[in-house]
């Protein structure tokens, strides 16, 4: 990390708290992690959760199953509302899968010590969220058997995909995006899968972690390329991650349909992206370091931290509403005017007051440091945040869709059994299971880099 | 714990603390040992240089992957819309360049990313399941853990056993031990 | 002479199947069956029922196949009943569909073989037909008191399109919606396929037999209880067949019942002419037009011509230009008053009223009652504008009101001077007269008293549609024998012992008298598809010549009646038949002695204004209930309620308002946009009938309409049970208009399917309307109000289109609004019907659309708040098809560049590169775009394969469609205009809402030729573009609305 | 032991790598190779008919124009297949009696058709038009190949999109002078490109711009 710029915030690197709990050694870490993988047997807690997820996958299968079918009929959508759930989920689930590559590639150039702990665990749970939201472009198309036709291939008709859509850069974006994140998670364990395989018992478990990790040996020539690698891929990932939020936030900026042909898309979407993401890395940690009581390597600190990053980018997001409708009369376009006019007074306005309540107003309370530090409250915030992102992508998709241009020909929405049913597959179904198997499977934190902090003297500090 | 048909590959010496093993490099390129290497459970920083290595490859070979990836994905998209089948889009002009940037840009992190990856394992020789060190009991259970170790390969010119093992016994290691190699 | 009948028959002999009959963009069933494989589909579907059965069942199944007659029956209406509605319901197809989908997603999509398919040629290919190009066939459609003249398109013998005939004058070349869709009706498997008796199938043969024994028992009476019943009959032939069948036995008698025609018609010129004499209207040559609640541009005999009259009326080329003026009075906006320059809301009862007011001012001697003041004002006016161009205005009673209405309207006219100028009368056009109930009351009352032993009913379905008052079923028990003749197995069917499926108009001889009189030869195009026959072969089947055919009945009456023409038979045949018309049968206007006289009249009798007025109205699109199995007609927007499936009581918003029934816009459960609105109980006559209730601005206060032809027990799969039976409480002595009723709200509500329930522009630029003044003032007041953005503004260069720019001009001044356009399309490209259930989830597929606006300041949302600008307000019809944009904001998101540009400026959509995300619909700012949400095509129905264009790709589901301007038809006429190497002519191509426009508001042309009909209206400075602030470009404009009101009534 | 792997492993695990790329590469190379040979095209596919008609002996020995049984090629979408009756015009006298025309005698008598084997077979959604192909100079055997040498029918192009747009790109390839259009044998003589650039000028061939949009085949 010698490259890498001088920490900005000094409060990161000489901080009030230790980011590890009092007296650990390079071994304690090591053991206490590595056990939850390799020793620790599965609890019955962890079984029940497993069962559940597992069923919703299910469910989610037969959701798709039933969808090809019969067609996307089986949905809500219609003329005008051409978009409904499936995008909805897609453009929630992708701004999700951000906060992964966030904290690992952006903390990690401004040299924020704190990410060490929850970074792996970010980007399993960015990979899966990209996993999630790569079904939806998929299958909302109404012939999946022909989505091929969106790569570039040399067809016997001599066409290609038409690289002006948006739709086309989505595929570009999320498909890079997905695999620079699987690299870069990938190679951040690589020497975790080492250490895994050296304390492994059984030979299977020594085979499965020795092939992973490659043959890594700790050597200082390994090291030496690795760090640059890391961060060469830090650099990249950074500017990537940027702009795949800004390509999904074209499909609508780039339309002219009110509401979002709009400037201000392309920052506030890359904001609520970071935004939903660290509200579901809370929602997922809490639990997670409370079941594997690893409240010591993600501290009262981390949590902390955290709250802040998502009450900053929650006033990013703020100022994008309000921008939205500042433009909106500044421009004078009848039709904006209108369109802002629907989401207060329309036949949705509900939902747009559930956004403002769920987005903005609750999340004030994090500028109070009790409330960032009660780790129930923090975990209901974390889900309510949630639930608001989720929102403001009906909100942007439904609502402007509904009252266009021509009023002869304006609609209405409303979700079926099937569009729930694919929202929670995807929720409680693939993304949860892919969890509850992660944190079995691999180390949920990075080893390594935890002995580097206890190496860098964090553990020793006693808390003020 | 040897068996025979056996070669040395070298020789040892486990240390407790980041801060002897870097010593111990130090010391060991002055003593004129140039194959050696240093393992520890986490990157240390100037045991690379200590031991010798010089800078990486890695950023030059990421560079070519990403103008590769991104030249290709220009290029690509110019060729389709206005060479290969030339079509008249809303009324947008064939080398509609500002709709090509996204996808130019995606390739080129996406050419740099694989590059910089796979460089970085072919550099370290990656895939390598076994190696010799892994012979040495206390390397293969530790070395991942919380213990230091500083290896000189039998291949080094200056290299004598008996010589060898008495330099690194000097430079206070824990233990020192032969690191064998199956023919 | 019968060699002509062959030939006529031959495509049905041997059709061919080189080319498939309707493509499909899915590799199923390639080649379409012919008839001459009718007996292959019958196995098919005995396969089918094999298929289902198992076990015991199994050998029953085959025991009846050996002998069981049933069977037979069985297998007829073994044809899949999911017919032209899409149904729910998985079955086998969806179990392959899912298989399909997962091989296809496991990457073997482009790896199946493609099995063997096989070409079917001709054994003897017939004279004169060249495979794969269609051939015009001229023939008429009998309709009510009318016939309209058509062109019918047919692919190697299958009938696939109808056009109107130039040449016949109630076409002119237009057809309208119900012509347009009786080409489902043809092939429209519900139908009765064979002749039954109690249900039991029976060979032709065995009725001649049967017809023959009661015909020798009636004679021994001399035709004492022997009775017929007939709609208004418009062919002489058959005309003449019964009244020969009546000199046959002379005790017999031959009755009438026409449900939805007005009896004050004939009663009306009986009161001014003491004889029936009919009336053609000459709209054209009127400046000031009076309608006493007459729709006469979209209903009633001799419409369609009408309407083109009356819109070469409202051309306008430059402020020089002069417009007639239209003045309305009637209770319920129809599509004539919608297109009124003044329009009077006015209850019905009191029509009558203005009229005997308004008589007294054109110096009509008649005892007037007291209008209210604003009437009479609007009144004093409309006389002034009358009086003011004597010999040059027009007052039409509608259809609808009483004998005194129609007779005054007779009086006026002779006082204006407008007989012979405006309109003249002609003897009468139907061989019977049409009309009131008295003829089916005595009917009635002699099947009570049991005078009737045989009753033979040629078409109409006395059953659903008599006057409950009859009590018509009861009665109809008490005759000995009944023989029922009609399309389908209806409810009068079910009470007859004998039922013959009668041919369709395309499958059969017959002939038909037009409304000024001028005949046709209606000449079968197909054999027919079943065990039909005619009226003709039934009337026959009594006379002393049984069995003979409808094509001899009608040479032979022509060989007489050709007498006085111009043609004898032997050489004017070919021609009629070519021309579709009988040069020289058109009526001469006859002068007949004006014996008005203000006594004669009945005493008028005014309703109480506090008491609600209902009144009886045949339906806009599936009449009086004929039309009720027809999908396209039943999914056809009504005009101006928007609504589809179902018929509903209409009241006015203030009504509404005062008794709660206004619906409601919900959306839950997935139910998009649906409208759901109140039931009410409707007790009238001494019966009740609960119907939905519909708002309606502009309708006249406390007056509910309840539209006739729903709430059918017996129509087939598409029409039966959808909305509500209004002959329920319809009574012999009060047809048109009753009072005295009660409208009770039973607190449940009901789905109604409604395909637009905003109609305010929210201010935007899309339907442009003015005065006459005001366009004199400002010609350019369209443009200016919606301004194109600049050219340079653009970062890209600019799209050069060298050859042909197809383009399109509707003239909204000129669109009345008929909704002809909208079935034309359908049955050109192949459209699917997609149910009421799809309908209310906003997925209809209509590739052009009919918008209908008020001008009202109302809220943005459905009609649900009360303003008094809705009690009569201004109402505008805009047809939308694809605009065909330039910059096609579609384009640029379509990811696989599935819709595109051609080199000559359409709008491409290629079906079989879509992939259905939907984006292009999301980014079209004028929703033009319909996409196939579940697969919404009919694929088994082997009928329906034989009914497509094959010139156009059936879509399949998830992909996108729209309109492409025809491009079929595009691309047929430039490749002939190629192969003789010279350039399309102006006009050349007529696509297919521009060819059924019965106003001439739809244009098509090439826009860089600039004596074009298109370049020149593009020039007209009224021609604008709807959201032209896009920047879309498009190439469909349109030239904006003018109304010429009249100024005295405006300054009020 | 501590060693986990033998040391053959490090060479296995590299190979097994490298392997995997290359099959990925030739797996996808092999699917569009597959998807443009004649397994997926159907060329070169003779289909058993009814009768064993052959184009050879009635066109490359009796020299029938094509026109006398394909009667509408030039006027309408379809060349159209003979009807039965004509067949019968030559066969009434000629083989009258030979068994193998028995179908043909028999489809005659009963008035039942007989029912080829299709073996030109375009997507349905593609609507290729005979007549404006015939009359700007392009030949039957084109893209039928050389009939008259084919004893049963087999399809000779690919048929695919590629393969159309081949020639309506750069159409001057195939125009021949019209009289040639039914010759079987005409061979692209050496200047085949200016004279079909002139032909193309005298027939007004469309612009490339025009025959390659999608209206013009696909609707």
């Amino acid at each position: 990390m010698s490259t890498a710029e001088p920490p900005v915030n000094t409060t990161h690197v000489t901080p009030s708290e230790p980011l590890i709990g009092p007296g650990h050694t390079y071994a304690s870490v090591t053991d206490k992690i590595a056990a939850v993988v390799l020793t620790r047997p599965l609890g019955i807690g962890w079984l029940a959760g497993f069962t559940v997820t597992f069923a919703f996958t299910m469910l989610l299968l037969v959701a798709i199953t039933w969808l090809f079918t019969k067609g996307v009929g089986i949905w809500g959508i219609n003329i005008p509302i051409g978009w409904g759930f499936a995008i909805v989920n897609f453009v929630w689930w992708i701004g999700i899968g951000h906060a992964g590559t966030l904290i690992s590639a952006i903390l990690f150039l401004l040299n924020q010590k704190w990410r060490t702990s929850i970074n792996r665990f970010a980007e399993a749970m960015t990979l899966f969220a990209v996993a999630c939201a790569g079904i939806f472009p998929l299958i909302h198309t109404g012939r999946p058997w022909m989505a091929y036709y969106m790569f570039p291939y040399p067809s016997t008709m001599g066409i290609w995909p038409q690289f002006r859509s948006p739709l086309i850069w989505d595929v570009f974006a999320v498909s890079t995006y997905g695999t620079v994140s699987l690299l870069f998670w990938f190679i951040g364990l690589l020497p975790d899968l080492a250490t895994l395989r050296d304390r492994a018992k059984n030979r299977i478990q020594q085979i499965i972690y020795g092939m992973l990790s490659m043959g890594w040996r700790n050597s200082a020539r390994h090291w030496h390329n690795y760090q640059s690698a890391y961060l060469l891929l830090a650099g990249l990932a950074t500017p990537l991650v940027l702009s795949v939020h800004t390509v999904v936030s074209f499909d609508f900026s780039i339309a002219i349909v009110p509401g979002w042909h709009t400037t201000i898309f392309p920052p506030y979407f890359v904001a609520g992206a970071i935004y939903s993401g660290f509200a579901m890395v809370l929602t997922l940690t809490i639990p997670l370091r409370k079941a594997y009581g690893l409240e010591d390597f993600i501290t009262m600190r981390h949590l902390d931290t955290m709250a802040k990053v998502m009450l900053a980018t929650g006033l990013i997001v703020a100022y994008g509403y309000f921008i939205e409708f500042f433009m909106a009369y500044y421009s004078g376009n009848k039709f904006d005017v209108f369109l802002a006019e629907q989401r207060l007074h329309g036949p949705y306005r509900h939902f747009y007051f559930a956004l403002i309540l769920c987005n903005i107003l609750t999340p004030q309370l994090l500028w109070s440091s009790k409330v960032r530090r009660n780790v129930p409250l923090l975990f209901l915030l974390s889900l309510v945040i949630n639930t608001g992102m989720w929102l403001e992508r009906f909100v942007i998709i439904i609502i402007s869709l509904t009252r266009d241009f021509v009023p002869s020909a304006w609609g209405r929405y409303s979700a079926t059994f099937w569009d729930y049913a694919t929202l929670a597959g995807t929720i409680l179904g693939l993304f949860s299971m892919l969890v509850f198997l992660f944190v079995r499977g691999l180390p949920a934190i990075a080893i390594a880099e935890m002995r580097e902090l206890v190496h860098e003297g964090h553990a020793r500090k006693e808390p003020s | 714990m040897t068996e025979h048909r056996a070669r040395l590959h070298g020789v040892m010496a486990e240390f407790d603390t980041p801060e002897q093993l870097l010593s111990a490099a130090r010391k060991t390129r002055e003593a004129g040992y140039k194959r050696v290497d240093a393992y520890t459970p986490f990157p240390v920083e100037g045991l690379a240089e200590a031991i010798g290595t010089r800078r990486s490859w890695v950023p030059l070979i990421t560079l070519a992957g990403g103008l590769g990836g991104g030249l290709s994905g220009f290029g690509l998209q110019y060729w389709v819309a206005a060479i290969t089948y030339p079509v008249n889009i809303g009324g947008r002009s064939l080398n509609s360049w500002p709709a090509f940037i996204p996808v130019t840009f995606e390739l080129t992190v996406l050419g740099a990313s694989l590059f910089a990856v796979v460089g970085m394992l072919a550099l370290n020789k990656l895939p390598q399941p076994y190696h010799p060190v892994f012979n040495v009991d206390r390397f293969a259970t530790a070395a991942s853990t919380d213990r230091f170790f500083l290896c000189i390969e039998a291949r080094d010119p200056k290299f004598n056993l008996a010589e060898t093992a008495r330099f690194l016994q000097g430079l206070n290691a824990q233990h020192v031990s032969e690191v064998k190699d199956e023919e | 002479m019968t060699d002509y009948a062959k030939q006529e028959q031959f495509p049905i002999l041997n059709g061919a199947q080189g080319n498939s009959a309707g493509r499909h963009l899915d590799p199923e069933d390639h080649d379409a069956p012919s008839p001459e494989r009718e007996s292959h589909l019958d196995l098919a579907a005995l396969r089918e029922k094999l298929r289902e059965k198992s076990g015991a069942q199994y050998w029953r199944t085959l025991e009846e196949l050996a002998d069981d007659p049933h069977f037979e029956d069985l297998i007829h209406r073994e044809f899949p009943r999911h017919a032209s509605e899409w149904d729910e319901s998985v079955d086998r197809r969806e179990f392959l569909k899912l298989m399909g989908a997962s091989l296809a997603l496991a990457g073997l999509a482009g790896c199946g073989r493609p099995d063997e398919t096989h070409v079917v040629p001709y054994v003897k290919q017939p004279d004169g037909m060249v495979l794969g190009r269609p051939s015009f066939y001229a023939t008429a459609m009998p309709f009510g008191g009318d016939a309209v003249g058509v062109l019918v398109e047919s692919h190697e013998g299958r009938p696939t399109k109808i056009e109107g005939n130039p040449d016949h004058p109630s076409s002119l070349g237009a057809a309208n919606a119900f012509a347009q869709a009786s080409v489902l009706g043809l092939y429209d498997p519900d139908r009765a396929q064979t002749v039954q008796f109690t249900g039991e199938i029976r060979a032709w043969s065995a009725f001649l037999d049967a017809a023959q024994a009661f015909a020798s028992n009636v004679k021994a009476t001399s035709g004492e209880g022997f009775r017929i019943l007939t709609g208004a009959v418009n062919s002489p032939t058959l005309g003449a067949q019964l009244r020969k069948l009546m000199e046959l036995y002379p005790q017999a008698k031959w009755h009438t019942w026409e449900p939805s025609a007005g009896g004050g018609v004939h009663e009306g010129a009986k009161l001014a002419f003491g004889r029936n004499v009919n009336t053609v209207l000459q709209v054209g040559k009127a400046n000031v037009i009076l309608s006493l609640d007459a729709d006469f541009l979209a209903s009633g005999p001799g419409h369609v011509a009408y309407a083109r009259q009356f819109a070469r009326r409202r051309k306008l080329d430059g402020p020089g230009d002069t417009m007639n003026r239209l003045y309305v009075v009637e209770p319920m906006p129809s599509v004539t008053g919608s297109n009124a320059d003044h329009r009077l809301p006015l209850r019905a009862s009191d029509v009558e009223l203005f009229a005997r007011a308004l008589a007294g001012k054109l110096g009509v001697a008649v005892a007037a009652g007291t209008l209210p003041a604003d009437v009479s004002k609007w009144l004093d006016a409309v006389a002034r504008d009358l009086q003011g161009s004597r010999g040059a205005s027009l007052i039409v009673a509608g259809e609808h009101q009483p004998a005194a209405v129609h007779a005054l309207a007779h009086a006026m006219n002779a006082a204006l001077g407008n007989v012979g100028a405006t309109l003249y009368y002609t003897e009468p056009v139907a061989a019977n007269e049409a009309g009131n109930a008295d003829s089916l009351r005595d009917l009635s009352a002699d099947m009570d008293h049991g005078k009737v032993d045989l009753l033979l009913i040629l078409g109409g379905n006395p059953v659903y549609d008599a006057p409950h008052d009859f009590d018509f079923v009861s009665k109809l028990k008490k005759v000995r024998a009944s023989i029922h003749l009609s399309p389908y197995f209806d409810e009068t069917s079910a009470y007859c012992q004998w039922h013959v499926s009668e041919s369709h108009y395309l499958e059969s001889w017959s002939d038909a008298r037009a409304f000024d009189g001028t005949c046709t030869i209606i000449q079968p195009l197909i054999s027919p598809l079943y065990y039909t026959h005619s009226a003709h072969d039934v009337v026959a089947a009594f006379g002393d010549k049984p069995g003979t055919p409808a094509y001899d009945a009608v040479r032979a009456y022509w060989t007489e009646a050709s007498i006085h023409l111009e043609y004898a038979i032997d050489s004017g045949w070919r021609k009629w038949l070519n021309d579709g018309v009988i040069g020289g049968t058109k009526f001469p206007p006859i002068t007949p002695e004006l014996k008005f006289n203000a006594a004669s009249l009945p005493a008028f009798k005014p309703s109480p204004a506090d008491q609600l007025e209902f009144i009886f109205r045949p339906d806009p699109c599936i009449h009086d209930g004929r039309y009720a199995n027809n999908g396209w007609l039943q999914e056809l927007p009504k005009p101006l309620t928007k609504l589809t499936w179902d018929n509903a009581a209409i009241v006015s918003p203030k009504l509404a308002e005062k008794m709660d029934l206004v619906h409601k816009v919900v959306s839950r459960g997935g139910e998009h946009g649906q409208v759901r609105s109140p039931l009410v109980d409707v007790e009238l006559n001494g019966s009740k009938v609960t119907a939905a209730a519909w708002t309606l601005p502009g309708q006249a206060e406390n007056t509910v309409v309840l539209p006739l032809g729903y709430g059918r027990s017996r129509a087939g799969y598409t029409g039966t049970n959808k909305g509500f039976n209004a002959y329920v409480v319809r009574t012999s002595n009060t047809l048109n208009c009753a009072t005295g009723g009660k409208l009770t709200p039973t607190g449940d509500s009901y789905p109604l399917a409604c395909t637009q329930y905003h109609f305010n522009m929210e201010g935007r630029q899309i339907l442009a309307a003015a005065t006459l003044a005001e366009y004199k003032r400002n010609p350019a007041f369209a443009r200016e109000a919606g301004k194109l953005p600049d050219k340079d503004d653009s970062l890209y260069q600019e799209f050069k289109y060298p050859g042909h720019a197809w383009a399109m001009e509707i003239d909204l001044n000129k669109c009345i609004g008929c909704n002809a356009c909208v079935v034309a399309c359908q049955a050109e490209n192949n459209i699917p019907v997609v149910g009421k259930d799809q309908v209310m989830r906003a997925r209809e597929m209509h590739w052009i659309r009919i918008d209908r606006y008020y001008k009202a300041e109302s809220p943005a949302d459905d009609p649900s708040t009360y303003s008094p600008s809705l009690d009569n307000p201004e109402t505008f019809f805009q047809p939308v098809p694809c605009q065909q944009c330039e910059n096609a904001p579609c384009e640029q998101v379509c990811p696989v560049g599935a819709t595109l540009h051609s080199a000559e400026g359409l709008n491409d959509m290629v079906y079989n590169r879509c992939i259905g995300t939907r984006y292009c619909s999301n980014n079209c700012p004028y929703k033009v775009r319909r996409f196939n949400f579940l697969r919404f095509q009919d694929w088994e129905t082997p009928q329906f394969k034989l009914m497509r264009n094959p010139e156009v790709t059936v879509r399949s589901r998830g992909v996108m469609e729209k309109c492409t301007y025809c491009v079929q038809r595009i691309n047929n006429v430039r490749i002939d205009a190629e192969k003789q190497n010279r350039p399309i002519r102006d006009g050349e191509i007529v696509t297919a809402c521009e060819a059924s426009c019965p106003s001439e508001a739809i244009v098509f042309g090439n826009a860089n030729d600039p004596n074009s009909r298109i370049a020149k209206l593009k020039a007209q400075q009224r021609s604008y573009t709807i959201l032209g602030e896009l920047n879309s470009r498009p190439r469909t404009t349109y030239l904006a609305a003018v109304r010429n009101p009249n100024p005295e009534l405006e300054k009020a | 032991m501590a060693q986990v792997f033998h040391r053959s492993v490090n060479f296995i695990a590299r190979f097994s790598l490298l392997v995997a790329v290359v099959l990925g590469g030739l797996a996808l190379t092999g699917v569009l190779l597959v998807a443009r040979s004649p397994y997926i095209t159907n060329q070169r596919v003779t289909r058993e008919q009814p009768i064993q008609f052959s184009h050879k002996h009635h066109v490359g020995d009796d020299g029938i124009d094509c026109r006398y049984c394909h009667t509408s090629v030039e006027t309408s979408a379809y060349a159209g297949i003979p009807p039965t009756k004509t067949c019968m015009n030559c066969h009434s006298v000629l083989f009258n009696n030979v068994d193998y025309l028995e179908p043909v005698r028999n489809s005659f008598k009963t008035d039942e058709s007989i029912e080829w084997v299709k073996v030109h077979r375009l997507a349905d959604f593609v609507y290729f038009n005979h007549s404006i192909h015939i009359n700007k100079g392009i030949g039957c055997s084109s893209c039928h190949g050389s009939i008259n040498q084919m004893p049963l029918v087999f399809q000779a192009s690919p048929l695919t999109m590629e393969w159309c747009l081949d020639c309506h790109r750069n159409p001057e390839k195939n125009i021949r002078p019209k009289d040639q259009v039914f010759n079987m044998d005409w061979k692209a003589p050496a200047n085949q490109e200016e004279i079909g650039k002139q032909l193309a000028a005298e027939y007004k061939i469309r612009t490339t711009v025009e025959l390659t949009s999608c209206s013009t085949c696909h609707r």
